[in-house]
């Protein structure tokens, strides 16, 4: 789950992180008194959204009045980044910098751990640098049943400065976003830029974290953090119905049981030469009211031309699904073709219950696939 | 043969009561697999289907019945315990079913695991099979038919059709091993084509990838430099938008690394064949066989 | 450092842990009004002092009233359990008792990891039943860097009860006594008995908790739960000079450096034939400072009949200890005769300053330890 | 020969710009042996006595000069820290003399280092010697000698007493360990038996324990069934009260075992030769070399 940069701040800001005061506005207005109410000559106004390169979208800007924050904010506020709506900035005071470092905690894969990383060229992405200049990149793998350790976070420190007050901050800072980051369940945590001030003080200018999905169960309070607001309905909807569904741009529609067959499906699609309109993974068990629901989704975005179903019956029952699409068909208008395929768990009931409403299913998945595209398409209905 | 499970595989069941537990607990059983024991705290002392004992903690379960493998059908909340259960208790393979369980957890559970000389397969996975001889897990056992295929997948109804494509053109298998969808997870899959390779009675191996991470890749390297058998390849995800995960908490797309692209390069450069859909499987094994 | 068993209860009903209430009482009258805002028919009246066997010794008795609490109080207070002055008492309302168990957590020097033990025999002493009755304690060594695990409290709580709602009872417990013991820096925390009660409920009854002195820096909530009051006032003022003395019942007064030549140098008096009538480490620095602090605590007690040096020099200074001797000779009057043993960096130095005021010192430990034998039973003066 | 240390101890010093770790670095190379590098966050740069390069982290001195050995003159609250840092920079051999260090922070750095394939002497102890070769630690230099005989202790200034006595008649030694008074340390009297033992210089060993604890009848048990060379012993504290802790936190008499006369009487069972007082150290090590 994403959250957005004044939630991370904030979240940094508990853990004892030197965080400069930021101030959310969600209209023009509010963000005027926000620079008013921060009291200093020069502000930043950054677009509230789960993107990155907000910067070069024009959604970071600095203000050198409240009248200018105001209209710079009016301007921010409303934008579209990476097909998301701006509906909120952060007002924070401009600060002065001496350097730029980026520190950031990720889960690595390879290790089995999570990884410290800190790189004296912070202020950019840091996949750029470590495809420019991988040799300014500095890990340091944790190993969670200690933490990360006081010499470690030193270690690390010493690669960013070499004023050992700095060192001794930037330590601190590193341990406490190690804390951070596994208090939250993150994924990802990260400072950047980390900013040492001329006065020589080491301070989060940015942040950013991501938290494991699985995670929020037992964390209310970072589950909380979600701002449906700014993601897609449909997805919202699907996740409250235990589906995942992305929005993609295609205009088969795919329903599938099981994310891996649900991307070889919407591959599949691509191979026959269409495009898939959706991921969507109805999960391991087959509850009916979920199919409806899928179906729901899919026959809510106007792109879709054809609807197919991939199902490989396992703990997911065939009749099942058939009822969902059965019910689902009662429920609502289905105005798009149908184009199923079943196999496995209560195969045979399934093709019973969907003969009995005048459907027919198909067992062969490239069969399936191949002619959901040539539906989509404008070719023979299904 | 086969790996990881076989005739002398002795089962038992974590959460044997539970919803998920009881019903796979019973396709098991009624594949002919040795599950000796189910544990439910506080239900020690019963019988589940009038044959398998229940125990109160897995402990006494392998104490009492010899269990030396234990599969995993408990609550994601209660999943990173059931595999610190199971590894205190000895038990050799852990297959944990659960999906949901944090990643957190998975850096404390591996290194207990690996420290008590113990393998754990998962989580999030369907489990591995040994078609005719023992399933562990929620592979269906019809789909399946004994062979020379080893078959290692990090994905689970993907595995079922890949596998059944096999099934039905002949190609049987000798173990079907499905690693889980996770970032981190307790057996590789370098860790299963090093099983494969020494396992002589599989001829060739499928493996099935998707998006996410560089298991594939490092997979890949170990293919070319290590393995004789034949290998051939698949990479779910060629469509999948980055930044987003697509289901599996591990298929995700982060900056340059982890896309279908650069996986299928690398397993061409291996000398892996690759499968551009899951159809292809059976014209590229029966080559190689 | 021991704390007393009110102090132990609260840490544990801190932790989470089901623990009658309780209140302490200084004097009789308070353990009367004691009993009467606890509101019960029945109370126990317990002595707190840092010892064992306090039941054996009249220092538990049951009141079945008010006034009876107080005359029982009464007598309590002021009593002498093992050379301990009772000065506080514990009243607590009696509970009653369906089994009683042992659970307890200590450090286990041979698998380096703390032990947490638990038996169906509680109530008694926990030694006792490891030597009559072993079978009956179920061990469970603790992996710190995981804590007590999930399972294994189960495990062990299974040990005690059947019934599976009495077992998940005790397992909270037993984890959240583990925590508490960490939290504390203990190297023991135990809870004897753990009861259940008629209703089903389990209760810890008593509590004793054993906290690592090396734990006290840097937890100074714990720290302050020690009770001078109870403690030796000789022992209390060495500890505040950084010295380790113990006061034992003999009459060669002890003065070494290092613990293990402090003990060798006490069983060597012993093997002459006398009594140690103390153990003291002035540990490895030789501030003179604390020679004389030394000396003064040594001749504080009546019972030395003569005092005995024993220096290895290493880290401390031969000269260092001879001018704290030379200088507490001069600031207060030592009326006994000291025998020096000094040996190791800068002994040179030292003989000449204790030349200087007309001492001399030996080179050899046994035949110094065997002069302040003959001296101490009366024989030759040094 | 010698055990743990030798010729090719490459030496750097934790805490080497500290009050105590400056004074025994001085004291180190006086004796000769190889401090290699120091270490003091902050002073990397500087030198040390103007013969010994300062870093500003343990893996910067290891990978500078070789460093294959480590000493810590750290406060005890850091005391822990220093010795993952050691473990993680590839030390082999870690000797901590800080004491006071709380006995849960060991809990935790014991695995962390036995998980690196390193060995802990200590805390809370003297270190070693290798008389005339190498000196690591604050056991005086000009006690010992170089001879036949190994010294392992608990204790500091009791064995200087010991190793004085010995030196005084003749009887050098091989190497003196003292392994630490703390109630969880790195190196057993075990293993510095089994050291010893090996070790084709040693002809006999002085074993010197204390109360509290049972490594010295373990100790026994392994001298008993694995030794082959003469032992003899000490216990020191069988006039010390029960539940006091006399000194070193180890030392504390707790129930009924850990008592000196339970140890005295475990070292005659495995045949060790029990000394009444330190002095009998020279005629029972004469008689058995």
């Amino acid at each position: 789950m994403n959250i957005h940069e004044y939630q991370a701040r904030e979240l940094l800001a508990k853990a004892g992180i030197p965080v400069p005061p930021g101030i959310v506005a969600a209209t023009a207005a509010e963000a005027r008194r926000a620079m008013e109410r921060l009291g200093v000559p020069k502000v930043v106004v950054k677009a509230q959204v789960h993107a990155g390169g907000r910067g070069k979208a024009g959604g970071v800007k600095l203000a050198e009045s409240p009248a200018q924050a105001e209209q710079l904010a009016g301007q921010i506020l409303g934008m579209t980044i990476k097909a998301l709506t701006v509906t909120r900035v952060l007002v924070v005071p401009a600060t002065d910098i001496a350097s730029e470092a980026y520190v950031g905690v990720v889960v690595d894969r390879a290790s089995r751990a999570p990884v410290v990383m800190v790189s004296p060229a912070g202020g950019i992405d840091i996949e750029e640098v470590a495809a420019r200049t991988p040799e300014k990149i500095f890990r340091q793998t944790v190993d969670t049943r200690y933490g990360l350790l006081p010499h470690q976070a030193m270690a690390l420190a010493f690669r960013l400065y070499d004023d050992v007050a700095k060192v001794r901050q930037a330590a601190d800072i590193l341990q406490k976003l190690y804390r951070a980051f596994v208090d939250a369940g993150a994924s990802l945590a990260e400072i950047n830029p980390l900013v040492a001030t001329p006065a020589g003080a080491v301070v989060a200018l940015d942040a950013k974290v991501v938290v494991d999905d699985n995670e929020l169960e037992r964390r209310p309070d970072i589950a909380a953090l979600r701002d449906v607001a700014v993601e897609n309905p449909a997805e919202v909807e699907a996740r409250g119905a235990s589906l995942t569904y992305i929005k993609l741009d295609g205009n088969v529609g795919c329903c599938v049981n099981g994310a891996g067959l649900a991307m070889a499906t919407m591959d599949l699609v691509k191979y026959y030469g269409g495009e898939p309109a959706n991921f969507l993974d109805i999960g391991g068990s087959s509850n009916p009211d979920k199919v409806v629901t899928a179906l729901k989704i899919i026959t809510a975005d106007p792109k879709v031309k054809a609807i197919l179903f991939n199902i490989f019956g396992g703990i997911t029952r065939c009749d099942d699904v058939a009822n969902g699409i059965v019910t689902a068909t009662r429920k609502f208008a289905v105005d798009r073709p149908i184009i199923i395929r079943l196999t496995g768990t209560n195969e045979r009931e399934a093709v019973r219950i969907l003969e009995g409403v005048g459907m027919r299913a198909l067992t062969d998945m490239d069969a399936a696939v191949e002619q959901a595209v040539q539906v989509a398409k404008g070719g023979a209905a299904a | 043969m086969s790996i990881f499970v076989n005739q002398d595989t002795r089962l038992v069941v974590q959460g044997i009561t539970g919803r998920d537990g009881s019903f796979h607990a019973r396709q098991m059983l009624a594949y002919g697999t040795k599950v000796v024991a189910g544990v439910t705290p506080g239900k020690g002392g019963q019988t589940f289907e009038g044959a398998v004992p229940i125990f109160n903690t897995v402990a006494e379960a392998v104490e009492r019945t010899g269990a030396n493998t234990s599969v995993i059908y408990v609550p994601a909340r209660f999943a990173a315990d059931a595999i610190f259960e199971a590894a205190d208790a000895g038990v050799a393979l852990i297959v944990c079913i659960s999906e949901g369980v944090p990643v957190l957890d998975m850096t404390r559970a591996y290194p207990y695991v690996a420290g008590k000389g113990a393998r754990l397969i998962g989580p999030n996975c369907p489990g591995l099979i040994t078609p005719g001889v023992a399933k562990v897990g929620i592979i269906p056992g019809q789909i399946c038919a004994p062979g020379p295929v080893g078959v290692v997948s990090r994905s689970g109804t993907l595995t079922y059709e890949v596998v059944y494509q096999l099934t039905r053109a002949g190609l049987g298998q000798t173990t079907c091993v499905g690693i889980g969808g996770d970032p981190i997870i307790g057996t590789s899959f370098i860790d299963c084509l090093t099983a494969f390779e020494a396992d002589p009675a599989t001829r060739a191996v499928v493996m099935i990838g998707e998006i996410g991470g560089t298991d594939e890749q490092n997979a890949a390297e170990f293919v070319a430099t290590r393995m004789h058998k034949p290998v051939v390849g698949f990479i779910a995800g060629q469509t999948a938008p980055p930044g987003r995960r697509m289901g599996h908490a591990g298929a995700i797309i982060s900056g340059s690394s982890g896309t279908a692209a650069e996986k299928m390069a690398a397993f061409e450069r291996a000398g892996i064949a690759v499968m551009k859909r899951p159809a292809d499987v059976v014209p590229l094994v029966k080559q190689r066989l």
